[in-house]
């Protein structure tokens, strides 16, 4: 790359010209810096580095360390200290460096910024932005590349947003700091640095907070995905053509709040479901999504939702990851088990 | 200034040109804790004064608190009694702009703060988590997590001044908490930021059972200030004109500009952990009764009487204004709280998510049936699990929701 | 309580008669501590108090402070120091002291106990039990009731283990203390102190971790549950006659690993189900259970299988608790809902 | 003894009677870090040349190791340029039966140990997480998550004593990681339980992008051991004598039952965080080009020199060694490191689970379908996600076990 994030966003243009995720992202939080000073943005290398992957670059050069600040080391201590500066009424977005580094922030996260408001009777709202690279495909060594958002979904009191696209990365984020709620926002690294148009000068607004969008719409069945697997959706929705199979692609944007209403809908239309997600299988959100699409569209199914995910391992060395991840691949051979044909063979045990 | 606004200065050179980045000596904490009471210091009367009606009132809550437990008014309480000159102190020496950060002991020093003693008790009594407005009383929640508070009044502390607002945090801990990774990591931070934060750890000896010394082998709490760069100050726990001198002067420190202090008490808990706790488990009554004659009550009535400065009226004044008060908060306690169950589900978010409003619907259906159901109770004697076919009544409308026709299938 | 847990458990006798849950976990940890001198018990007040719940009564007494130790008030550092004792062969038994209190050790659970196996390729296994005594219906105030189970049940490498009966207390704890995997034991605090027939001089087998046990047979329609939820269970099941309902009733016993075939063969049997747990439903585990329930026996299902849980929201303050709490009435309202009628009537949106 | 051993000493006594619980003084760091080189002290010669060696070496391993990630050999090197007499004095201090706790920046260190340099790099290199056996080695896995790994060299320390064992535990951690809760909850509990471990701390000045001063205010890191009852030591981190000193007497006196000591070795990291960083975009060229001078190496050869220690045949054979041992380490990375991607599965638990069986049957088709695809490849030319049809095809036979009957419905 030798424009750098913040070239891209400076230079002034009418003209819609391809953008990364990490650019628009840059900008969000550019914008919101700009527009609200009790917007403040903390973390560890967010400062004069930029952050390791650049998000935060040029911010404490534009508004000063007091509104983009280098923290000590200390991931509890982040977001604790937001906490209480979201007591006292300033907005705190705080960048995790990476997934697997969120987790010592656990116990303020779980105890604290998700029960505030409910524990005050909305004395002291949250609106407290988490910001989680996530996800792997991008070659990380050990503990880089966790899909960390089971932990988040199950905990009530906060939203779980992840942008699958440039527009969204920029919309979402400015949406999610601009809540009153705290917002885990997942960032799938291996995102960061594909391209789209996207005008940095006149950010398109997307749907907000909570709102699916179907990408691709389809007669056959339903791919129900978000972040880093939405790509792989596409890809398999485009090569399913070849298999005779026209896939809806629902992206879902935000699995707290869920919205139920367009999976169900586009699930009752097609009868067949998959759920795409990199995260773990087994307690992961695709069951939950699974189970309430089937309580809600059971005799509307052909075949039971499927699920497509990692393994329930520990996330892979690099090296490896390839077979981990869920590629199009395997998620045709999902799609391929829906039970197409009217007669289906009697099933003996395993 | 903060090391924020100091770019440059903090680099370190190669050992050759080393020196220490602060001076350790007046970070460390003095040899014996600081101490007024017995001395022949200068002390305002007035002062004295207001502490021990503070004192006086604070016990007598302390022991209504704990007779509210066995009447099964409160779920659980633990009291302060024998800590009540740093509950004290640390209500009296902040500003109304101030804010304080207790933990689950700290009730006290909330009431003692001007708080309504029953909206205090909400969290112990249980019919909600906070009782109070946190905004408006500058009272953070009763926090049961331990230590988890002392971020929060860094970074309370640290927004405040970032303002420009003239506003002192003080946070309250207990030796145990001192253990937690969080107590390190706000300490750190508030060094780092110079925030106006005092921290207060209230050494009373135990951890629900485990002694200090299964907690730490350092000299004293005092001296964890100096591995952040903190003044780390000690004092006598029970001499509550001690107490509220090392604490006026932290948060005037912090106040101006000078940074956050670490203040250990060294004080004890003289009842059990809470009501629910068997304290002969774990400790002996000569260790109670030698702390007892080190009463914080005792050792200040001892001083004013010395001083010429109470008598048989003025203490018994106190005492009566704290029965006065004790009676009003079992007055009050003994009424039910008003429950409502629906809150359940506000200020969860700021909207409700679609999700919750069903469930919420759903409660509010099962509580209707209920009343009624209780309605109908006097006539017909149904009790349990709702009329007996109720279930499968009920359930007629909602089905059908998952299918398009039954003949589809 | 007269007896002490200790006193009951020094008692000689054939005889079975009454003990606690409580007293069965005592009797565990004590047996096996003197059984195996690696097994040592760690945690904040287990020694001279023998545990806020009184579950290590009696230990350091006998064994010493070596063996039962009161460590510095710290989960991390528990289950941090517990990881260091387990590689150098011993078999730590953390007590993390209530639910939400285990929160701070978060990242060394999932960053190195449930990973130290797998990134060491066997090298270093981690044979340790960590004790949660988890959910509510105690009265218990604000983070003190918390069914944190989903957090485990998402995280690879963990077993997840809860019993509902005294018999089960004693044999599954035992079974965790020797597994050479990490377990997650989590006892159901409202279960503590309720007695069964139990002999402590000769505890009867149990089933191993992994197995599933159908408390209950019946035809109508399988309940699906464990720990704290299974006696509503075997009260709804009962109270279900009366309405003509045959319900049985599976406790799970393990979430992880998770006993698919005994659930599957239970609903493909029964044709219906429905999943009751404490915690939360949105992202909890009957999502997961669910799913894999319905892929496997889709046609099998006379009606999409239904979850009865806690609802998404903080765990509410005592005096509420009981609306939050999964209970008979809302079992039975469940069951109702499996489409009993032979047809249904077609339906409209929400 | 530890304090586990001795029930009753630990009460604190009412503050008429305060006194510290050990005396702070001894645990404090010198004003100054210790220095050796450039000293008139007794040095044996033998070390010194053995250290030089080992620091030629590292330094080569540290620049091979750079160079390895520049041709995708590596995934990314974080490496201990500059730091080099801090790793080789880790290791170099601890016994056979001793264990090593690095983190990621340390793979110098547990080379040094011994241990097989491809096999040490196997977790940058991205083919598994750890590349050696850790009990065999008696190295813990390089540690990622900061600090983490702390406690777990408190535990082992702890159970090899109370196991009768005569081991130490040294535990590495940069300046950064210090500010984790982790740190303090290691310290502390070292220090309760009077565990045989050493902390070294390398203070090289920056986490990454920031410099100490935003990571702490204390005087110096050291300074922390006060608050944990433990001994700061402060030592130059690029004066491999000194270091090998203050290690090998804090490594002596947890040994000998003394406990745990925090030694904080002042140091400089002259390269980028890693291969992947920038470390023009935070720090000038001066400040490198200042500590360049205080070099290590250039240091000890200097001294070396001064005392008739070093000649241009032995530097040389120190040089010519080390280009050895960097051939053999270039050869072998060259190598493609044999995958198995069925050790997806492998050692997640003893046993593995149905769920992972039935996981593993799946990859293992798929790798088998793979395989099949690409040996017809060369005949058929085929790519992408497998044969046109064959996703439809291959399903047939896994369908139906969801019911009974498809007519049933
Ligand atoms: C994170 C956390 N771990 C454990 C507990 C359970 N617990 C409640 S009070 C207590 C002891 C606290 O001791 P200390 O900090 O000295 O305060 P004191 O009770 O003496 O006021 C413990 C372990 C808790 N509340 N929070
Ligand atoms: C818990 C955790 N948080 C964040 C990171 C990301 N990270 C990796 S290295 C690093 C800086 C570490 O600095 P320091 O401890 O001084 O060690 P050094 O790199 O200087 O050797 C950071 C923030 C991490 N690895 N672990
Ligand atoms: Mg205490
Ligand atoms: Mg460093």
């Amino acid at each position: 790359m030798s424009t750098t994030t913040a070239d891209a966003g400076r230079t002034a243009t009418a003209v819609p010209k391809p953008a990364s995720m990490a650019q628009a992202l840059n900008r969000a939080l550019r914008d919101a810096l700009a527009e609200d000073p009790a917007v403040h943005v903390l973390g560890e290398d967010v400062g004069t580095l930029g952050g390791v992957f650049r998000i935060t670059d040029g911010l404490t050069a534009e508004f000063g360390e007091t509104r983009c600040t280098d923290t000590p080391l200390a991931e509890a201590g982040i977001l604790g200290t937001a906490v209480g500066m979201a007591m006292y009424g300033l907005r705190p977005v705080v960048e995790m460096q990476f997934d697997a580094f969120a987790y010592p922030s656990f116990e303020q996260l779980v105890s604290h910024v998700s029960r505030m408001r409910n524990r005050t009777r909305g004395g002291l709202p949250m609106p407290i932005t988490v910001r989680v690279p996530y996800g792997g495909g991008i070659g990380g060594v050990e503990h880089h590349s966790d899909s960390s958002e089971a932990y988040y979904v199950a905990t009530p009191g906060l939203h779980v947003v992840t942008p699958a696209t440039v527009a969204d990365a920029y919309g979402l984020l400015r949406a999610a700091i601009a809540s009153d709620d705290p917002v885990i926002f997942m960032e799938p690294k291996r995102l960061y640095w594909g391209k789209d148009t996207w005008d940095p000068e006149a950010p398109a607004e997307v749907p907000g907070i909570g709102e699916a969008v179907v990408r691709r719409s389809g007669s056959s069945a339903t791919l129900v995905t978000y972040g880093p697997s939405l790509p792989v959706c596409m890809a398999a929705a485009e090569a399913a053509r070849e298999e005779g199979w026209d896939l809806e692609v629902v992206d879902l944007r935000s699995l707290v709040p869920f919205d139920e209403e367009t999976v169900i809908a586009s699930v009752r239309r097609t009868g067949r479901a998959v759920i795409v997600h990199e995260a773990a299988g087994f307690g992961g959100p695709g069951g939950e999504i699974a189970a309430r699409v089937t309580e809600r569209c059971f005799h509307y199914l052909e075949a039971p939702v499927l699920r497509v995910t990692g393994f329930d391992v520990p996330y892979p060395p690099p090296m490896l990851e390839k077979h981990h991840l869920p590629g199009v691949d395997r998620v045709l051979d999902a799609v391929a088990r829906l039970q197409w044909e009217s007669e289906w063979v009697e099933g003996g045990g395993r | 200034m903060t090391v924020l606004e100091q770019p440059g200065t903090y680099r370190l050179s190669p050992p050759p040109a080393w020196r220490p980045r602060r001076e350790p000596g007046p970070l460390l904490p003095d040899a014996e804790p600081y101490r007024l009471l017995g001395t022949d210091a200068e002390l305002d009367p007035e002062l004295l004064l207001r502490l021990h009606r503070a004192l006086v009132h604070g016990r007598r809550y302390n022991q209504q608190a704990t007779a509210l437990t066995r009447q099964g008014r409160l779920a659980v309480y633990p009291s302060s009694t024998g800590q009540e000159a740093c509950e004290i102190g640390a209500a009296l020496v902040l500003q109304e702009r101030d804010w304080l950060f207790p933990s689950y002991r700290d009730t006290l020093a909330a009431v003692a703060r001007g708080l309504d003693p029953v909206e205090v008790l909400s969290l112990l009594r249980g019919d909600w988590h906070s009782g109070y407005d946190p905004r408006a009383t500058r009272v953070a929640p009763l926090c049961t997590p331990l230590a988890t508070q002392l971020p929060h009044a860094v970074g309370l502390a640290h927004a405040a001044r970032l303002r420009g607002d003239d506003v002192v945090a003080l946070a309250m801990v207990g030796d145990g908490g001192t253990s937690e990774g969080d107590f390190h990591e706000a300490l750190n931070f508030a060094a780092v930021w110079q925030a106006p934060v005092v921290f207060l750890v209230q050494n009373n000896g135990f951890a629900i059972s485990v002694p200090l010394a299964k907690q730490t082998a350092a000299p004293s709490l005092a001296h964890k200030g100096v591995g952040y760069g903190m003044p780390g100050r000690l004092v006598d726990g029970n001499d509550a004109p001690a107490v509220h001198a090392v604490l006026s002067e932290a948060v005037e420190r912090a106040r101006s500009g000078g940074g956050p202090t670490l203040v250990e008490a060294v004080t004890y808990r003289v009842e059990a952990h809470t009501n629910a706790d068997d304290a002969t488990r774990y400790r002996g009554d000569d260790e109670v009764a030698t702390w007892r004659e080190h009463d914080p009550i005792t050792l200040l009535e001892r001083e004013l009487r010395a001083r010429d400065l109470l008598d048989d009226t003025t203490q018994e004044r106190a005492t009566r204004e704290a029965e006065e008060m004790a009676a009003a908060l079992r007055g009050r306690m003994n009424q039910d709280p008003e429950l409502e169950p629906m809150d359940l589900f506000t200020d969860v978010y700021e909207q409700q998510t679609a999700q919750l409003r069903e469930q919420a619907a759903r409660l509010r259906a099962e509580l209707a049936a209920e009343a009624a159901e209780a309605a109908g109770t006097a006539g017909q004697g149904a009790t349990g699990h709702g009329e007996q076919t109720g279930h499968r009544q009920q359930a007629q409308g909602e089905q059908g929701e998952q299918g398009p026709q039954g003949a589809a299938r």
